[in-house]
């Protein structure tokens, strides 16, 4: 049991199972020497050796592509795209050979690979360094999205992730790499993909969230108990797609009232499913309209008004507290 | 140093054996075994003939869209007829007679032309990957199987094929770099059949071969003739025993020409001109390498020919009615759920009780349940 | 006034604009000799000339990122991606520069470019040239996401996509191609970005759907009619982003009941965004779910199931009729 | 035609002028201007001084991440000295000696640099695309806006910068390719600082020069010591004048170094040893381009640098007071609706008032309204 970041968290699932696995590969940009520009790679290398880290071409689509032939034959690659603004010059490759290669091939191959990626505001950096565009994955049959909210459910999700059969995409918030430290405990932990998790219990209304948001939503819910005796149920989905939708069903049947909190646009964001996908099954029991607390429908703008653009606790209580006006 | 040329340590070659008069450069022959010869040659006919059938079936309206390989049948069985079965072969969408040669069978192809995913499923004793249609974004996936191979310590390797446009793609670049840099097993075999769909190879790129573009990668390229099945043959295996030797990747560039259409929508008319063609149809590899196969090797006659045009003939036929009787078998809708993930999950679950509740609703109003 | 179809219609667009304006450069794979694979640039060479008709090398980001260099200086590039699904491989130029050279300058270059790109099923077609994503690219802000219904709008959308000062991605329904023919007139005819369209007035239930989903809809609601006697208002988005909610948040507070029709795959499809916005702003008008009629969540199966894969008459007459039983 | 050697017409040269040890090849020298001489000298102290107060700010918390240019001011100033102000630069995001040629304030840099998209804004009359972060996609950009100069009938050119890194991308490659096709006026300069981040030239790919890779398009290719401002200048003008007169693109390596960390984010120590580093202090340009005015042109003494570097000094410090200042200006957030489109769409007009609406919210919750 150890006291650690996300960083190390995420550094500690690939250590060990990377002992395990001796098919476990990681590729990308900087992961090998360097040990990846947030360290979550790092002595890795040293390790298990170049012919398992590899330092790779700085070519997203050739990440990603040498991936898929890599699990094709059976290896299980996990690779990194520096950061998530990257990831659409292997685009393609997710979307029309990762996710279908199983489909394609109808069952002789499949792609077990990783697709590790930071994401997310909140760290100061140059453009295309703090989007959150999981939207776009998460609209992709044949893949799983998955995105973990603290050090401890990091490990234990990109263990699942490596051991998961299909393609994976791992959005990891940048914002949380060494924001908090949690006791990850030394052995074996795993998070199963699919699945979202219950992290507050509460009776009068659901906050729906994941990845960095989940912070300020625990804190929103923690002072709407102390300040107005509001009792907040705040569910985690950890995987985005495909979506659990019923642990946040039965929460809002019970709640009548729900949030969706995320730092994508709002439009075409990942809570429009969600709002969807309560009306589709909780109709009938909603008391208000579900509230979407998100970025706004423009590009994140530099760090100096990046804090404008993220959703934060006094936006989350704000719109909460209309909720439970109506 | 002032301005001093750099000596780039590679050279561009042309390699031609049996020249398009049918003459041979006895220096150059390569030994293959007369199995093997006649092997070839009879996947070389059965490609032309399976291609003729195929454009009959679709324009019948009994199969979908597909890309025919006429004219291009020594490019690619030259290439894989060096391959062992153990090596993977890692195909673009042309590539029906190099498929054949590897396994694939004509009632899977026919399938698959028809609109069936089942024609996609690929053997589990077949090392090949299934075809990709985004152009030049497999060659990637080889890179990373030949990489998996050397990690794996097999002395296995990857041919993949593509075409002429191929080479403009980003993938392509990224393929080739990263196959340079790791040394993987892997051969690049270009057809360079002068036509990407209506552009023609000129206005593709201005370098003078598409062979030299190894030069960016600091790997071996050759140029072929790519209707002389012996070039082909030759320089395929120069390549993959370079490979097998852990010398790392070649590109090949097959000199050839696609004979018909693009794909059966497509119309050549519109583009190029009939003299063109003709030109093209005196360089045909199939007539070429007959005529070696009479003359010089003795192995086969006009009588031997016509023997194997009907048994083809036969097989093909027996292949068209197998994938029939197959496809009335598929009706089923409800498979299309299948093989998205390992296990369905519950938005898949719940959305094939849907259209199954949908599909027995439709027997119910049609008065069939 | 002619009686054209759609791929006459664009082509007519394409022609007079670009008579009008010598800016205007067509660019893409077979865009040229060949008229394009579906022959919607047909002619266009020989009117303008290989200067202003370009057929370009096989590769996706070089077209639309020499297409992002030219409208920065000043033309209006028209490009063409073959297919939509092998937009990906433009992905990035598309989010990361298309879309955003005007914010990044803060307005010194703008980027007055449409990529046209057919998308959808049903004409019998290989791998990857039946998908409808349309998602992907509504989640993008700095881009405009717009799908015509129709010749006559096809053509009238088409010129004010090229006239607009912002990017648009143009899909065409290929399905509609040669589908029917409408009278275009021969006068320039406009289509304002960012409106829908009421395109059938009802009382009973709202219908919203665009692009080649329209027909069904059409269909749908007429035997609607015709057999149960309901009344369906019927509304083509044109837009998809930014979405105009205004007409079919008025409808849906009139009829109180609402069918979102789209070829997409459903999770995190367009049809949740719609959703989404009738929730936040007709919320107490809703009398039952909004129901949605998509594709389903997997890849659209190659040609011989597809027409099990595609909302039709019948299953958005069967939804429609759940939505009024209850 | 048997096994036959092709010649690639294009030769791979490497220019040097003033070598490392400062010794100048009177041959090869450019003709340059007095004037010309020493602005360009003034720059790369510049961007030297610049440097290191931006290293100094960021160190302070006063801006976030940059990318320091330290090393290579003579590929930069050398290349773009060579434009006229109509001509055009697509910068990638290590150009700031570069752009502030081009006229860029460095106040516009350190708002930037800040986190201010206003930092971004590129004035009417400076014909430079803003910082491109996404490596090697700009290279599209160049060639699309020297398309539009050819259509346009201009005798302008475009230059477009990037590192040995970025020849590994995709884009590098379509971007070359299409310039070959379309033969436009573009300059294509790669700064080869041996590191991207923290992979070495060696392991970007396995080409034995990054300017070879110009045989791929057909097009003319260089390598120069890109630590030598001459040569850079000598090989920039070739091009620049190529270009200008229709004979189409260029790709020129500049060999050099990156003296200081990737961004500020970096630590060089992770990856790389001192020695290389120092080994290449010997190269550094700055001197070496010192000498040769001190020596060779009789332009430049000791003194005369040191009021020059008082000079630089201030007007630094007096940008930096400038950039404080409009920073402290520039708090409003509603601004970042701006520019994302020309008009203000529906949804963000709502999302725009729903903002302004918590922001007075909030002033009235901190009782300031
Ligand atoms: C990425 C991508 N873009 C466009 C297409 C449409 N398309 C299919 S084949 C083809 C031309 C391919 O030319 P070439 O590489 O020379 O191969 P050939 O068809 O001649 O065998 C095009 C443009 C595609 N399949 N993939
Ligand atoms: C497409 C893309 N991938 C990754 C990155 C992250 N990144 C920024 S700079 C850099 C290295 C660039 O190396 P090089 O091209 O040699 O330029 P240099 O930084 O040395 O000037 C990387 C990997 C990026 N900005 N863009
Ligand atoms: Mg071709
Ligand atoms: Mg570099």
């Amino acid at each position: 049991m150890t006291n650690i970041t996300m960083v190390q968290a995420l550094n500690l699932a690939l250590r060990q199972e990377m002992e395990k696995d001796d098919g476990i590969i990681l590729l990308g940009e900087d992961v090998g020497v360097d040990g990846g520009v947030f360290r979550v790679t790092e002595g890795l290398i040293e390790k298990f050796g170049e012919q398992r880290v590899l330092d790779t071409p700085l070519a997203e689509s050739g990440i990603v592509g040498m991936s898929i032939g890599m699990a094709a034959y059976g290896l299980r690659p996990v690779c990194e795209i520096q950061f998530s603004g990257f990831s659409y010059l292997s685009f393609h490759q997710i979307e029309s050979h990762a996710s279908r290669l199983r489909w394609r091939s109808q069952g002789r191959f499949h792609v077990p690979m990783v697709v590790r990626t930071p994401y997310g505001g909140g760290v100061r950096a140059l453009e295309h360094h703090s989007e959150s565009r999981e939207a776009f994955y998460a609209h992709m049959p044949g893949l799983k999205m998955v995105i973990p909210s603290g050090p401890r459910i990091a490990r234990a999700l990109l263990v699942s992730a490596i051991r998961d059969p299909d393609p994976v995409i791992f959005f990891e918030p940048k914002a949380l790499y060494r924001a908090f430290r949690e006791e990850v405990p030394d052995e074996e932990e795993t998070c199963p993909l699919g699945k979202s998790r219950l992290v507050l219990e509460g009776e009068d209304l659901t906050m729906i969230s994941y990845g960095a948001m989940m912070r300020p939503s625990l804190d929103a819910a923690s002072e709407l108990k102390d300040k107005d005796g509001i009792r907040v149920e705040v569910i985690d989905l950890v995987t985005i797609s495909p979506l659990d939708d019923e642990l946040f069903v039965q929460s809002v049947k019970k709640t009548g009232r729900a949030m969706v909190i995320h730092e994508a646009p709002r439009s075409f964001g990942p809570g429009a499913e969600i709002v969807s996908r309560l009306v589709e099954k909780a109709f009938f029991y909603l008391e208000v309209p579900i509230s979407r607390v998100t970025g706004f429908d423009i590009l994140i703008p530099l760090f100096s008004r990046e804090n404008y653009y993220l959703p934060n606790v006094q936006r989350i209580v704000r719109s909460a507290r209309q909720l439970l006006k109506t | 140093m002032p301005r001093n040329k750099i000596n780039i340590s590679d050279e561009i070659e042309h390699l031609s054996v049996l020249n398009e008069k049918g003459q041979l450069d006895k220096d150059l022959e390569p030994e293959i075994s007369e199995t093997l010869l006649l092997n070839i040659h009879r996947t070389m006919l059965l490609g032309r003939r399976f291609d003729e059938r195929l454009l009959n079936l679709q324009r019948q309206g009994r199969i979908g869209t597909f890309a025919p390989i006429t004219g291009q049948e020594a490019a690619q069985l030259g290439a894989v007829a060096v391959l062992r079965s153990s090596d993977w072969m890692v195909p673009s969408f042309r590539e029906t007679a190099a498929e054949i040669w590897r396994g694939r069978t004509m009632e899977s192809l026919i399938l698959y032309y028809s609109g069936f995913n089942e024609g996609g499923r690929i053997p589990d004793d077949m090392n090949n990957l299934p075809v990709c249609v985004p152009v030049a974004t497999h060659l990637l996936h080889a890179v990373g199987l030949a990489w998996a191979l050397g990690y794996r310590k097999k002395d296995d390797v990857v041919m993949t094929f593509f075409g002429d446009g191929a080479t403009s793609e980003g993938d392509f670049h990224e393929g080739l770099n990263f196959a340079g840099v790791y040394r993987t097993p892997v051969i690049f075999v270009c057809q360079n059949n002068q036509w990407a769909i209506s552009v023609p190879r000129s206005k593709q790129t201005r370098s003078q071969t598409l062979a030299q573009k190894a030069l960016a990668y600091g790997i071996p390229g050759l140029q072929v003739d790519g209707n002389d099945l012996l070039a082909v043959y030759s320089a395929a295996k120069e390549a993959v025993e370079r490979a097998r030797s852990g010398g790392g990747p070649t590109l090949i560039e097959c000199v050839t020409y696609r004979l018909m259409m693009h794909t059966t929508a497509d119309d050549p008319k519109r583009y190029r001109k009939e003299e063109e063609v003709q030109e093209w149809v005196g360089r045909d590899p199939l007539p070429r390498f007959q005529k070696y196969l009479i003359e010089n090797k003795k192995l086969l006659s006009k009588e031997k020919i016509d023997r194997l045009e009907t048994e083809i003939k036969e097989e093909i036929q027996a292949a068209v009615e197998r994938a029939e009787e197959q496809k009335s078998k598929l009706k089923e809708p409800l498979e299309m759920f299948d093989h998205v993930y390992a296990e369905l999950p519950k938005n898949l679950k719940e959305q094939k009780a849907q259209l199954a509740g949908e599909l027995s609703g439709n027997k119910k109003e049609d008065g069939h349940d």
